[in-house]
């Protein structure tokens, strides 16, 4: 069944992936004002970087989070799928995972942007990666069930980050700061206990909203 | 600062005790306005339950 | 194979202030066609909604096959297959791609794709996005995806909505095909008169009661306020 | 009904009394001073706080087992009495930092928490403003309440790692003996406060509810109103 519902959001994902394309614009477009919001000083920008890289990617989350429901949403596909009847569950995480690989891959064509705008480069490529990939499965989790749940009401746009950015908090600072001490170096070796967090706080919320999807899809 | 002692505090405290006084007091207040509202809307059957 | 019967008992759903459904009962036995007819508004989509348990409702009974359609709705959904006003496609995926991904949430496999598109002779249009396609090809591709399922009950809103002629009859040749192999049909339509030739029984719904049921011959007979 | 007024009432003597102690008998602190005195207001708002988060969460699991509106109506005061605690909590400490840190915002991990549960729990109340629908709407904040209750814990821990590098641990935990009679005074001031407010505001949500949820009289009369 996940193999089923993998398939069909790589293949959606495939089909629109002009948009996701434009949401990358969108990010890159981000890390430039926030520069222009600091001012031309290298060393600032530099210590921010990370800090830019996250909110940016946070703020492209939304745009491919809430689109990633507009199809399920467009003839009600969603309910034709839940009726034949499939498992929640495995849309769920079919869809969770379709949006984890796709912020992941919006989050590593950013970090090109970063090295050039804030010269915020690393030698650790393997461990910015995997802070990506642990940084970007913290916000796709709670991301696809508040998407699930907004795609149904008016003001979508201004209610999923409503609703989804106080929650990932913690990722953000994790992320972040894992970022930061990888990219500014990192004498204490803390950037291993900020991992740590992140990947717990992914296991919690990838099980917990697996949980309660069922029940925010159901009429 | 957390060594000296902390002067003049009073202004702060009464800022503090005033704006709780406040906020409770308003949100009693609405909520007994709203309740009084909604039970006049549902049908006043006698004596309230 | 155990026979599919499809029972309600005083059904009642709405939506806000208004009744949508209220007080329906009607027992329709295995393999029969039942039309279900009455002006918009009479509650004839949000039965079948309830009956598929895409919605629940909020007063009476309802079952399939023996499940009820709130307790048992996993089951009913195995027995059942809906047609409905939402065509349930993907617009940016094409014809085969929408049963290929209907097939594999069904855990079947996709060799019988073609055969099915051919049926509803969309199969020049299989490699073509939904969202270039006419109301009345999406009409014939959602019935291709109803027949994937081999359902032991069909569930019929306005078939023939915004089909061609040659639609007409390739409805009227699926839903005498499936009734062939014993599945229960319930058929909600304006088209009253090629419906009551196929149906066995009939039911006449306004605003959310049922107000006439018997055998279909007699329905054309029952005068309605049309 | 006239049980949450003898609560408010009981609840409102209690800080009255307990409130003057802590301003004007209990003895001004050695190093804080007289600032020292917004901890009787401010400890107890937090401690109630805490229940009444504890109490939203135990509404949304309760609903979603049960799909009983009486929970719903519970879970809706819970939230809101909650968001304005934490609203008042944000409040106080920042009036507390000030002449203390010099700064209105000092980055406490206790206090971070509250602010962060308060933005989350104000797009809950905002979801359900959004929503109509009201099996849906009690489903849905059930939901959220609970995916938002279970980040406290985490956003506590990840923001005291997170602050715990600038600066130590901003308000000693202990507080010396006399200072225990003014607090738990006012604790059991706003709790019963907090239990009358909460019994009102779910009288107000089960009215609203059977308004919303109000059967329309299933019978011949109504045809005329449907047609």
């Amino acid at each position: 069944m996940l193999t089923a519902a993998l398939r069909k959001e790589l293949l959606l994902q495939w089909r629109t992936r002009s948009q996701l394309m434009a949401v990358f614009v969108f990010g890159a477009t981000t890390l430039l004002l926030f520069s222009f919001g600091i001012g031309p000083n290298a060393e600032m920008l530099r210590t921010f970087s990370s800090g830019f890289l996250w909110l940016g990617l946070l703020l492209s989350s939304t745009l491919t989070l809430s689109e990633s429901f507009h199809a399920e949403m467009e003839n009600r596909a969603l309910e034709g799928l839940l009726l034949l009847p499939s498992d929640p569950r495995a849309l769920y995480y079919g869809k969770a995972i379709a949006n984890w690989l796709q912020l992941t891959l919006l989050g590593c064509a950013l970090v090109p942007v970063m090295v050039v705008l804030y010269d915020a480069g690393t030698t650790e490529l393997l461990k910015l990666l995997a802070i990506i990939l642990l940084g970007t499965a913290g916000l796709s989790a709670p991301g696809t069930l508040y998407a699930a749940m907004t795609a149904q009401v008016r003001a979508k746009q201004t209610l999923l980050p409503l609703l989804l950015f106080p929650l990932i908090v913690p990722a953000l600072l994790a992320s972040v700061k894992a970022t930061s001490l990888t990219i500014l170096g990192d004498p204490m070796h803390q950037s291993r206990s900020w991992i740590a967090l992140l990947a717990a706080f992914d296991l919690i919320y990838w099980s917990l909203c697996g949980l309660l999807y069922g029940r925010v899809v159901e009429e | 600062m957390t060594g000296g002692v902390v002067v003049g505090g009073w202004g702060f405290v009464i800022a503090a005790y005033s704006l709780t006084a406040i906020v409770f007091l308003t949100y009693g207040m609405t909520l007994i306005t709203k309740l009084r509202d909604e039970q006049s809307r549902a049908e006043p059957e006698g004596k309230q339950k | 194979m155990n026979d599919v019967a499809i029972d309600a008992e005083r059904l009642a759903r709405r939506y806000g202030r208004r009744w949508a459904l209220r007080d329906v009962s009607f027992h329709v036995p295995p393999a029969t066609v039942m039309m279900v007819a009455g002006r918009n508004g009479a509650g004839k989509s949000t039965l079948l909604r309830v009956l598929s348990t895409a919605i629940r409702p909020d007063a009476g009974k309802a079952s399939i096959g023996g499940f009820d359609v709130v307790r048992d709705r996993e089951d009913v959904r195995k027995l059942t297959a809906m047609l409905s006003h939402q065509n349930y496609l993907y617009e940016s995926l094409t014809a085969k791609e929408n049963l290929q991904v209907a097939a594999d949430h069904l855990g079947k496999r996709r060799n019988g794709v073609g055969e099915l598109l051919a049926q509803v002779a969309l199969d020049g249009r299989a490699d073509d996005v939904v969202s270039t396609f006419s109301a009345g090809m999406r009409k014939r591709l959602s019935f291709a995806r109803v027949l994937l399922q081999e359902p032991r009950v069909v569930l019929l809103d306005e078939p023939y909505g915004a089909l061609d002629p040659p639609g007409f009859d390739l409805v009227d040749q699926v839903i005498r095909d499936l009734k062939s192999r014993g599945t229960t049909i319930l058929v909600a339509t304006h088209q009253w008169d090629r419906a009551a030739r196929l149906s066995d029984m009939a039911l006449v719904l306004e605003a959310g009661s049922v107000v006439w049921q018997g055998a279909a011959g007699e329905v054309m007979a029952h005068e309605v306020k049309a | 009904m006239k049980k949450a007024y003898v609560f408010i009432a009981l609840g409102v003597a209690l800080l009255l009394v307990g409130s003057y102690i802590g301003l004007f008998v209990a003895p001004a602190e050695e190093y804080m001073g007289q600032v020292q005195r917004i901890m009787y207001v401010h400890v107890p708002t937090a401690w109630n706080w805490m229940l009444a988060v504890l109490f939203a969460f135990g509404c949304a699991i309760a609903f979603l087992f049960t799909a009983n509106t009486k929970w719903d109506a519970r879970l809706e005061a819970g939230l809101e009495v909650a968001t304005l605690f934490a609203f008042l909590l944000c409040c106080q400490g920042s009036i507390w930092a000030k002449p203390t840190w010099g700064v209105w915002w000092d980055w406490d991990p206790r206090l971070t928490s509250v602010a962060v549960l308060l933005f989350a729990f104000l797009g809950i109340l905002a979801l359900r403003g959004f929503v109509d629908d009201p099996q849906r709407r009690a489903v849905w904040s059930a939901v959220a309440t609970i995916i938002a209750s279970v980040d406290l814990p985490i956003v506590y821990y990840s923001v005291k790692w997170w602050n715990s590098l600038h600066q130590q641990q901003s308000t000693p935990q202990t507080v010396a003996s006399q200072f225990h009679l003014p607090l738990r005074i006012n604790a059991f001031g706003v709790l019963f406060l907090m239990i009358g407010f909460i019994m009102l505001r779910t009288r107000i949500a089960n009215y609203r509810l059977a308004r919303e949820m109000a059967m329309p009289p299933i019978g011949g009369e109504q045809a005329g109103e449907l047609a």
